[in-house]
């Protein structure tokens, strides 16, 4: 049987830019899997994170907790992170905590790159 | 309000589980008539309870038990429910109610949010000690009222909305 | 296997409730290791016990308790659950054990395949009297291993599928 | 707030065909509004009665013997019974009573309509 505390957490890099797309709920079970491919993306210091979340189904305040941690380490680094591909049920959680201005945001992925 | 929920849920308050507890509030809102958003809202908000539960109330012990109750909110003229009410209770170490609070939304950096995810997304959410040990938390939030048939006239809905839902 | 379930469930005996008690399951399932195609099953296989108990044992009073509880079971040497144990109990009138199976499949009619559907997707199903009132259930449903990472020796396997699955 | 026991069941006729399409899970609590939409369909004894379970993400042995009691109103009637959308969890519940071969199944609606 699989480790069933990890998601699934596709990696890529396009251009120079990485982009991480976690696979299915992002809760408190799983906001540790995305902490630490965040934290290892960030580890090269790349000009682009993006966070590519069209198949991540759900969000809650660990999974923000850990955007917010790693939209200011990729600030100190001068990465520019994107958050792409919301839902509407992920897209309400960051406007009932404000967030949404707070992180650059796009609709799919074609603009997360050029954006 | 004491009879006997219609669900009542105790689950060990490992992080394994919570999806469970989401999907299971998210179906039974869904048969009282929530929207699929509202259902998912109402979801995100037991999760966030759960979560602290979990990381306050139980310092990441995964083997205590957390109980999650659902009931529906009582019925209008044509017996259909008027929304849920949803009250989480623990066996942790109590706590002053008025310190179940976030950091200013301003002050942006990580955690704080779930006590104002709770708040935003029910119309009310009452914390309190109970009898002998523990916490209970109860969350009400009341269904919308279909466009297409609405029931109440606008001076009963501004009755409701006298109700304190935020403090 | 009398240790504190890791979730249990008591719901009120109304087919509005169904939905919940499938996601939960399903999910829970899901978080144990079963692929969608098997959660999806084992839900069914639950929904199909509680549809008995309320139609043949609270005779559709939706007024009455329905327990479920849920247990991993026992862990491999990994640490990893090696399946799923799930308990429905009711307090229902006591019926024979043996009276409960459903028609022969062949003799096509409206009915009589819960018990059938029960003991197809599931590895045991075993009914019983509770000490007092109501009746047990108590279902298995052994976790697949992956294709990439076989743990057990073909020996193991057969081991395995000696226990009674079918009665 | 609508009534939460009945199910959407949408219905169609193309070409003499009845096609109904229900939404939702079809379980204890739903079959009976599927029962009852079968009936009202079966009382015009159409020549081709189509249940198009695109939409049916589950179906429990309620739904079946809903299915079982109207294919065989749809015998006696003449009428030309077919199911159509089913997916894999849904055919899994006809597999498992060996139900798949009593009724006639087919992919689509197109095929429904011409088979
Ligand atoms: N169930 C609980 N038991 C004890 N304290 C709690 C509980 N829920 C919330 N709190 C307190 O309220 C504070 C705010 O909670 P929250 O808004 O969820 O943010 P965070 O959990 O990230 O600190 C917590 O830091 C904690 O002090
Ligand atoms: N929980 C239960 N309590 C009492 N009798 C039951 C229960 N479950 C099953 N039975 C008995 O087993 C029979 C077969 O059940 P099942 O295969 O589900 O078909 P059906 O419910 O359509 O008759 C039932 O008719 C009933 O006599």
């Amino acid at each position: 049987m699989h480790d069933s505390d990890a998601m699934p957490i596709n990696s890529e890099t396009r251009d120079g830019a990485v982009i991480l797309s976690p696979v299915g709920d992002v809760d408190m079970a799983h906001s540790p899997s995305l902490r630490s491919a965040l934290r290892s993306a960030q580890e090269g210091k790349p000009p682009r994170l993006v966070v590519n979340l069209t198949d991540v189904r759900y969000m809650d305040s660990s999974g923000l907790a850990t955007l917010v941690e790693s939209m200011r380490s990729a600030k100190n680094a001068r990465t520019s992170m994107v958050l792409c591909g919301m839902n509407p049920k992920v897209k309400a959680i960051f406007e009932i905590a404000r967030l949404d201005q707070f992180f650059t945001v796009v609709d799919d992925l074609d603009q997360a790159l050029t954006v | 309000m004491s009879e006997r929920p219609h669900i009542r849920v105790e689950l060990m308050s490992n992080p394994v589980y919570l999806s469970g507890a989401r999907e299971l509030v998210s179906s039974v809102a869904r048969r009282l008539g929530f929207d699929d958003l509202d259902c998912s809202k109402i979801a995100l908000a037991v999760d966030e309870a759960l979560c602290n539960v979990i990381r306050h109330g139980y310092n990441r012990k995964t083997d205590r038990p957390i109980w999650i109750a659902l009931w529906p909110v009582d019925e209008d003229a044509d017996g259909n429910p008027d929304g849920i009410r949803i009250v989480i209770e623990d066996e942790a170490k109590q706590v002053d109610p008025d310190k179940m609070k976030g950091r200013e939304l301003a002050d942006v950096r990580p955690g704080g949010l779930g006590v104002h995810i709770i708040r935003e997304v029910m119309d009310e959410a009452r914390y309190e000690r109970r009898e002998g040990d523990g916490m209970r938390l109860t969350l009400i939030k009341r269904a919308p009222k279909p466009a297409d048939a609405p029931r109440i006239a606008p001076g009963a809905r501004s009755t409701r909305s006298a109700t304190p839902s935020r403090r």
